[in-house]
């Protein structure tokens, strides 16, 4: 009854074509952007921005990138760990070797390197595609881990492999606090999310939708399939490159390859897929799906077992947990195959005709 | 003909159904309609109306598309089919050629005719039906070695309905058959369902576009708008109806009009809300 | 010489154990459309009933000989792959009917998490043996013809066999069976495969079950040389350039690719490894089936993707 | 993006004179109150703008073009009929620069191609609409018909990226044009339906949309008719009149319904398996034996 | 009173079946102080948290872990991966951080790190005495001149962590190292293993976790690799990774940090006795005692024994805080008296640590397989302090320039 956008008449295309049409859905936004801005640094604890927060956001930030190539142009990459490899080892040697480096111009020329390989790598999907594609980015996955235990050069000659980056600072504002590093990547994440918004309600987002689904069809009304997927894979492994920067730099501090390995790739299409392929909100949805339901698994499960007054060992709790999660997978891709954010859409489509049924 | 009175002369009976998208959109706001033993009836009705719905949930195939029966029963031959899967509709003889072609891409034409005779137990019978596919329709024959998706949009219509034929249905669901075929084709077509119609006893439910050609074979008519029947009865009398004359046969006023002499006014008319 | 043969001998008979696991990843996709990212979880799932069955049976039933344990756990094994089988039909398959290939993908990501799961729950997450008697020792053949010998493997000489026999056997299935082209029908088209009556449910289960068994076979063969464990489930990765270099489609191509795969990653490890600090054989078969797709993007065997309007 | 060949004069598209009078044909009679005819008067049929020459198309054993040439006029409704395999479609992909014929020569306003480029034909001004639904499925109908004016987008990723000035009034601009097509074709009601969900017949009209959006010299469509009733045919054949009328767009129309053909086309090329068996005025194909024989069989 | 102590444990993934032992020791040693009355009165609790061996699920579990039950005493991360991630992040928080046996070598230098703490031995012991063993086997260090000896490792900080000293020695003895690099989880290594064939190196050290190990054997004899020429450190040689190869990985050695298999001995009875028998074990009864569940039983004793002596100073019967906890670790004095006293009679020697030596001890031994049981093949080594010593002070120095710390003062080290 309340969710209509009854009497809320646009009178112009600027008007209709806001990101959220509809005022309750702006009100609730705009609660959400002052929780995320101000009520999380402010409430939550230090465990629940460094565990939690932190990586949501920046695997948010990441999973944003994923779709754009993904979800929105149609290549299946399972290589997105390596472009978030790129872009944090880019990152680092510019902050280390080059004098002054300011944080925010390493972080971005991490994601600037990141494009370059993923321009490199895209380069086969203008013939190879689909699964067949993936094998191509797990082709860069697979050599970057190789690249960046190998070449001693990327680590800095760093005798383990391992790399560390410490006292980052941003124009003389410390980022070490919890609440400081959140805020700092949720920077990133609203810049970029907006932009790829922009992007993906724009030209080139229609591009890559129309290569996605209906490659001749797009050849015909004029779309070069090269440009639109080199842009595709340029603009995500830039933003993904900029995530892995910021999971080095400020989640992790320090790291080895393995930070990025195959499973991240892994992860992160996950999270494309269960939140909801071309959507910019489906992969905030996927990035909480995959980032918290385990720990809250790893968390809850223990505390019930001790409600029933079973200790449960901490495999069983791992085990339940995978099995749980995997089951969860299942049971939210056959209630809408389309993902959370369509399950989303969905409901608010419900709720616009309750009380009636349709 | 008349409306069947006798209950268990009817093979088919949609009694009220509502159909529903997602959970959320209503496409189908109680369609009831008969289909008697050894007749041909048409589904007439504008783009959106709930044709190929009606015919999906038929035949069970809503499922696919998230759809959902919640009102209403449709048996057959007495029996409740809601529940059944669509394999198990074929083995009762219901066989659905589906809008939009849907051939098997990567199977040759002679494959997905093959495909078709899955359910028969008889690899003669298969056979026989094979030869009568390629008789009805010639240029089948003739690509036979072609993949399903290189060959053209009519030469898939007729695989798609040659597919079909291959169960050797007692009933079929035809959902556009004529789309995208040469006249002569069309008219090929129609003629073999008079014919299965009237040799084999097949009763068939169709949904047409060509309305012309619909009415002149079929035997009964039911006419649907946005989701519900607004109009059914023997088919010649719709093709007597003025209204339907002039919305479904362009020959309103009594004589066929061009079509480049056709206004672009809303002349659309409603029969309900 | 002898040791390039000896390289490209173990890489041929890499490649052959790559291929059964391989052979998993391609019978789905052919019946159904669908990427099983399961088979790893399947795998190793079924390998650790058949070990820790082989374990438990001479216990419960009190006797003694290897031989019947092994053959009562593969039976029992297998009868456990066809439960799972049955179940992932019945409770996920079934009701993503006509869905899209990602969505169906990720909902066998959710089931190898399942298994992944379920497996070590119910059969533990140290490492077990299956010990079927397979030799350990090399043999050292033509002594004559090359100086101490070409060294064979003979445990993956046999693998190598039983690889090729299963294969071949499936390859007859695929080729000459109605159900067969049922399968190909299937995954071209969910939908215009039920209007025609085709039964998806029971062909979903016959292929899972199929499928169960490979992944028995390869969890068994796998298995006796690892060890039954976690890391099992690894080797689905090994193998996705296998299945891609192959085509997705196509049962024969799953060995050869197996072949050019195997061969290909020992010969660059030994031999071009040193130079570039070793480790590369894992992308160095993923450039391998990148290079082959360049110049078919199918795949060697796969099915030619249609793309037309 | 905005590369066109240079040497092609601009032409405008809405004067153009007639420059060989061509035959004249009378307009239809009475215009409505409701619906403001525009060209009242006389259709002016200008010079060729594409000319297809012995164009020869075999896939494997299929000969699905043999030695096929004909030309289309400006501003003419040129239709394209024949049985089913004939090579209606395969014709309008050799144009598009989908296939690429072996043997023969397309001219396009005075350029000779031997092969088309897909992107090239869509900056010279040449749309289409599929056979078989090529709709971009998962986007909503505003987008694909957006998608539709994407070769007259100007701005570049960045703009894009942030909106601001530039990129957000040019955003606008197409949108109005674009849904001047959508009142055009009366499909406001689904302008964010995802165009998977609508019934087949409206997504053709969608297909038509994403092609007028171009904003075509030549209009390539593929049976823009099957699957409509009489009703809907006829508010089709209006759209395709009102833009040949309106804009002067050229047409190229396949179709399997006669009265469609024979009612709303200037000249008919007949096609029989991969030969041209036919060309001409609608009424001298029609009596036209061998297309008799081969496509109409009994007198329509 | 509780004096929590996190563990970290890895029972799932790929390196579950050695790593469950450790975790199954270390508890069921916890279970025995407070069985014993607790250290002085406090009793010990912990909570586990699962890695599975991943380093991004070990920060989240430290995160987690830290500040619950009045705060965390001492990690354990029991990876070097999580160890190298937590390092830079425990001088914040104040908690110390035990690496018994692995780890980085470099925070063997309490100058520089002040709250690591490699108790024991590090991987630079490890390969020291690995070597030295070796060597014993040619017939003394100036045999390997000219030899090859192969390294298989684990493909990561930790495999990598072993090879500065290697390299070190290679050197200064003239021998020659074959680097075979594993990438990990390890269950395919068919190549490195035809390479070995192929050079035939005079020895292979392995540097393994997990499937890697009982894998790397496998191939090994697959291709005929002598396994009498094959030498593990000490992660790579307990009874899961060759209880199934059996007869098939006869005269495979291990460097052992300190301990080995302990069945005898007088803390694994009382184990036994006052946490088995009670039906309080954490993991199965005949595990206990094996190489890995004494390894875990000893970052026990080392983490409860650092309380113990933070006690000293703070306050007996307190619980202590982790930053008082650092003190004791760093002031540890574990005399074979004090040893003796608690079980560990024969299972290790005695351990000192003060500012700048955070490890305390550097001795090992060396024990081969029998195909069913280990067997000690070795007196005691030690390693040699004129090699490690520069070595960790120069990479500790290195570590300290790029983040910019200073050593710590005289004073810091009273504190
Ligand atoms: N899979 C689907 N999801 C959601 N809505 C659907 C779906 N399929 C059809 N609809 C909606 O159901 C309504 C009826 O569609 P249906 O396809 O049954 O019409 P039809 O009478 O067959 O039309 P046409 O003659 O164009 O084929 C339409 O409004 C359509 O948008
Ligand atoms: N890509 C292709 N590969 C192989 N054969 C093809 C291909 N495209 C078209 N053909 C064949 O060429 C012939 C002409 O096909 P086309 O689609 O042009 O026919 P059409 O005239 O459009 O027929 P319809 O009216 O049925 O649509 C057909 O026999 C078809 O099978
Ligand atoms: C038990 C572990 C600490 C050993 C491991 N391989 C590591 O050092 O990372
Ligand atoms: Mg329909
Ligand atoms: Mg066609």
């Amino acid at each position: 009854m309340f969710y209509r956008e009854n009497g809320q008449f646009k009178t112009s295309y600027r008007a209709d074509s806001q990101i959220f049409p509809i005022t309750q859905d702006r009100l609730g936004i705009l609660a959400l952007f002052v929780i995320a801005v101000v009520g999380i640094p402010l409430l939550a604890d230090e465990y629940l921005l460094r565990a939690i927060f932190i990586p949501f956001v920046i695997l948010s930030l990441a999973a944003l990138g994923v779709n754009i190539l993904v979800g929105y142009c149609g290549q299946i990459s399972l290589g997105s760990g390596a472009f978030m490899a790129v872009g944090a080892y880019a990152a680092y040697n510019c902050y280390v070797r080059i004098d002054g480096m300011p944080l925010i111009a390493a972080l971005l020329l991490g994601g600037f390197f990141a494009t370059l390989l993923g321009l490199f790598f895209g380069i086969p999907s203008l013939r190879v595609k689909g699964l067949y594609l993936a094998v191509t980015t797990l082709a860069a996955q697979f050599f970057c881990d190789w690249a960046f235990l190998r070449v001693s050069w990327f680590t800095n000659n760093s005798s383990s492999g391992s790399v560390a980056v410490s006292d980052l600072s941003l124009m003389g504002w410390p980022i070490t606090s919890p609440a400081s590093k959140y805020l700092f990547c949720l920077g990133f994440l609203i810049v970029f999310g907006l932009m790829a918004k922009n992007l993906v309600r724009g030209a080139v987002g229609r591009e890559w939708m129309a290569i996605r689904d209906m490659d001749v069809a797009a050849a015909v009304i004029g779309i070069r399939p090269m440009y639109a997927k080199l842009s595709a894979f340029a603009v995500s492994s830039f933003i993904v490159g900029v995530a892995g920067g910021l999971w080095g730099f400020v989640h992790l501090g320090s790291w080895e390859p393995a930070a990025f390995s195959i499973d991240r790739s892994f992860q992160l299409l996950f999270m494309v897929i269960i939140g909801g392929m071309g959507s910019i909100m489906g992969s905030f949805f996927g990035a909480a799906f995959i980032v918290i339901l385990p720990i809250f698994l790893n968390q809850f499960l223990p505390a019930l077992g001790n409600l029933v007054g079973i200790a449960i060992s901490t495999a069983a709790v791992a085990h339940a947990e995978i099995m749980i999660f995997g089951a969860l997978i299942v049971w939210f891709l056959i209630v809408e195959p389309h993902g959370l954010a369509k399950l989303w859409s969905v409901g608010k489509q419900k709720m616009r005709l309750w009380p009636f049924p349709h | 003909m008349e409306k069947p009175d006798i209950a268990n002369d009817i093979v088919l009976n949609v009694n009220g159904i509502e159909v529903i998208y997602n959970h959320v959109i209503l496409v189908l706001k109680g369609v009831s309609l008969q289909v008697p033993q050894g007749r041909i009836v048409a589904i007439l009705g504008g783009n959106g109306a709930g044709k190929t719905t009606t015919l999906r949930a038929v035949s069970n195939l809503l499922q696919g598309e998230r759809g959902n029966v919640t009102k209403g029963s449709i048996e057959l031959r007495g029996e409740r089919i809601e529940n059944l899967s669509p394999a198990d509709l074929v083995q009762r003889g219901v066989v659905q050629v589906m809008e939009g072609r849907h051939c098997f891409a990567h199977l040759t034409i002679e494959e997905n005719l093959l495909t078709g005779g899955y359910t028969l137990k008889s690899k003669a019978e298969v056979a026989v039906n094979l030869e009568k596919v390629y008789n009805y329709f010639p240029r089948l024959k003739t690509r036979r070695t072609s993949q399903a998706a290189y060959t053209s949009g009519g030469e898939q219509q007729m695989c798609a309905i040659g597919r079909a034929l291959m169960a050797s249905p007692s009933m079929v669901l035809l959902d556009e058959p004529s789309m995208g075929l040469a006249p002569q084709i069309v008219e090929e077509v129609f003629n073999i369902v008079k014919d299965l119609n009237q040799k084999e006893k097949v009763t068939f439910l169709l949904a047409e576009q060509n309305t012309n050609m619909a009415l002149k074979y079929a035997d009964y008519g039911y006419i649907m708008e946005s989701g519900r029947v607004v109009m059914d009865g023997a088919a010649r009398d719709l093709a007597n109806n003025e209204d339907v004359k002039e919305f479904y046969l362009g020959v309103g006023g009594g004589e066929r009009k061009s079509f480049k002499d056709v206004k672009s006014y809303k002349r659309r008319k409603r029969w309900l809300a | 010489m002898a040791f390039f043969l000896e390289t490209l001998l173990g890489g041929l008979m890499a490649g052959m154990l790559y291929s059964l696991v391989a052979l998993g990843f391609v019978l789905i996709f052919k019946a159904s459309g669908v990427f099983n990212f399961a088979q790893g979880a399947m795998v190793l799932f079924a390998a650790l009933a058949m070990a820790r069955f082989a374990e438990w049976i001479p216990q419960w039933l009190g006797f003694q000989s290897l031989l019947l344990a092994n053959l009562i756990a593969f039976v029992l094994a297998a009868f456990v792959m066809f439960a799972v089988a049955w179940l992932i039909e019945w409770l996920v398959l079934r009701h993503l009917v006509n869905q899209e290939g990602t969505t169906l993908l990720m909902a066998t990501l959710g089931i190898g998490y399942f298994l992944d799961g379920l497996g070590q729950t119910l059969f533990g997450s140290a490492i077990y043996k299956i010990d079927i008697g397979m030799p350990k020792e090399p043999v050292f053949a033509f002594g004559s013809v090359f100086p101490g010998g070409l060294l064979i493997n003979k445990e993956d000489l046999y693998a190598a066999l039983i690889a090729a026999v299963l294969v071949a056997l499936l390859s007859v299935f695929f080729q000459k069976t109605s159900t067969g082209r049922a399968l190909r029908a299937v995954a071209d088209d969910h939908q215009a495969a039920q209007s025609i009556g085709i039964p998806l449910n029971r062909i979903w289960v016959i292929v899972w079950c199929v499928a169960g068994v490979v992944a028995l076979v390869a969890g068994m063969i796998w298995g006796s040389k690892l060890g039954v464990q976690f890391s099992l489930t690894t080797v689905a990765l090994r193998a996705l350039p296998v299945v891609i270099l192959g085509g997705l489609t196509s049962v024969p191509g799953a060995i050869i690719g197996g072949l050019i795969i195997g061969v290909g990653e020992k010969l660059s490890e030994v031999f071009l490894g040193p130079y570039v600090g070793g480790g590369i054989e894992i992308w160095f078969a993923y450039v391998l089936a990148l290079v082959f797709l360049m110049f078919r993007p199918q795949g060697l065997f796969g099915e030619k993707i249609i793309d037309r309007v | 993006m905005n590369a066109p060949l240079k040497n092609i004069p601009p032409m405008p598209v809405q004067a153009v004179e007639p420059a060989s009078p061509g035959h004249r044909r009378a307009a239809p009679s009475g215009g409505s109150e409701l619906h403001e005819v525009k060209s009242v008067g006389v259709k002016n049929i200008g010079d060729v703008i594409l000319d297809v020459h012995n164009i020869s198309l075999s896939f494997g054993g299929v000969k699905a073009l043999a030695d096929i040439s004909f030309n289309v006029k400006e501003h003419e409704i040129r239709a394209i009929i024949g049985p089913n395999g004939a090579g209606k479609s395969s014709m309008l992909n050799c144009i598009n620069g989908v296939y690429q014929p072996q043997q023969g020569s397309i001219t396009f306003r005075g350029q000779t191609f031997k092969h088309m480029n897909s992107h090239q034909v869509a900056v010279m001004g040449v749309a289409r609409t599929f056979q078989n639904l090529a709709l971009f499925k998962g986007m909503s109908v505003l987008d694909n018909i957006m998608s539709g004016r994407n070769l007259k987008i100007k701005s570049n990723l960045l703009l894009q990226a942030l909106r601001i000035g530039p990129a957000q009034k040019e955003e606008f601009q197409h949108r109005e044009a674009v849904e001047k097509i959508i009142d055009f074709l009366e499909i406001q009601a689904y302008r964010k339906t995802p165009v998977g969900q609508l019934p087949y017949g409206l997504q053709k009209r969608v297909d038509l949309g994403r092609a007028l959006a171009m904003e075509p010299q030549v209009l390539l469509l593929d049976e823009p008719m099957a699957g409509m009733n009489v009703e809907e045919k006829q508010d089709m054949c209006r759209f395709v009149l009102d833009v040949n009328d309106e804009f002067g767009t050229t047409v190229v129309l396949i179709e399997h319904d006669m009265g469609v053909v024979m009612d709303i086309s200037d000249r008919v090329v007949v096609l029989d398996y991969g030969k041209k068996i036919g060309d001409g005025t609608p009424d001298e194909v029609r009596n036209n034996p061998e297309v008799i024989k081969a496509y109409l069989g009994v007198e329509h | 009173k509780e004096q929590f102590f996190p563990v970290l444990s890895g029972r799932t993934g790929p390196v579950a079946p050695n790593a469950t032992p450790w975790a199954n020791g270390h508890n069921d040693y916890m279970k025995l102080v407070n069985a014993r009355g607790g250290i002085n009165g406090v009793k010990t609790l912990v909570e586990e948290c699962e890695t599975a061996y991943a380093t991004d699920r070990g920060v989240e579990c430290y995160e987690r872990l830290k500040g619950k039950h009045g705060g965390a005493t001492v990690f354990q991360p029991l990876s070097t991966g999580i160890t190298f991630a937590l390092t830079e992040k425990v001088p914040a928080d104040k908690i110390p951080m035990i690496t018994s046996g692995y780890g980085r070598s470099d925070s063997a230098d309490g100058g520089v790190f002040k709250w690591n703490f490699p108790l024991i031995g590090h991987y630079w012991v490890a390969g020291d005495t690995v070597l030295q063993h070796i060597g014993k086997q040619a017939g003394g260090m100036d045999k390997l001149k000219g030899k090859k000896i192969g390294v298989g490792y684990h493909d990561s900080p930790f495999g990598k962590e072993l090879l500065p000293i290697l390299q070190e020695r290679a050197a200064q003895y003239g021998f020659t190292l074959q680097l075979l690099p594993i990438a990990a989880p390890g269950v395919e290594q068919k190549a490195t293993w035809l390479q070995v064939r192929r050079d035939q190196p005079d020895y292979v050290i392995l540097q393994t976790w997990g499937v890697m190990t009982p894998t790397a054997i496998k191939e090994a004899q697959a291709v005929g690799y002598p396994r009498e020429k094959m030498f593990g450190t000490w992660w790579s040689g307990a009874e899961p990774d060759l209880k199934d190869i059996g007869q098939g990985a006869k005269g495979y050695s291990a460097v052992m940090m300190q301990h080995g298999a302990e069945p005898n001995s007088a803390v694994v009875k009382d184990i036994l006795d006052k946490v088995h028998a009670k039906g309080q074990g954490t993991g199965p009864k005949d595990e206990v005692g094996s190489v890995l569940y004494m390894r875990g039983v000893l970052g026990a004793l080392l983490a409860t024994e650092g309380v113990r002596s933070a006690q000293e100073r703070f306050g007996k019967g307190k619980v202590m805080t982790g930053e008082q906890a650092r003190w004791g670790y760093e002031n540890l004095n574990l005399t074979q008296a004090k040893l003796d006293a608690l079980g560990f009679k024969g299972v290790m020697r005695p351990v000192s640590t003060n500012c700048v030596d955070h490890m305390g001890s550097a001795w090992a031994r060396v024990h081969q397989w029998d195909g069913s049981k280990f067997i000690w093949t070795s007196d005691w080594l030690q390693a040699d302090e004129q090699v490690i010593r520069p070595l960790v002070k120069n990479s500790a120095d290195k570590y300290a320039a790029e983040k910019k710390l200073t050593r710590r003062s005289a004073a810091d080290c009273q504190s």
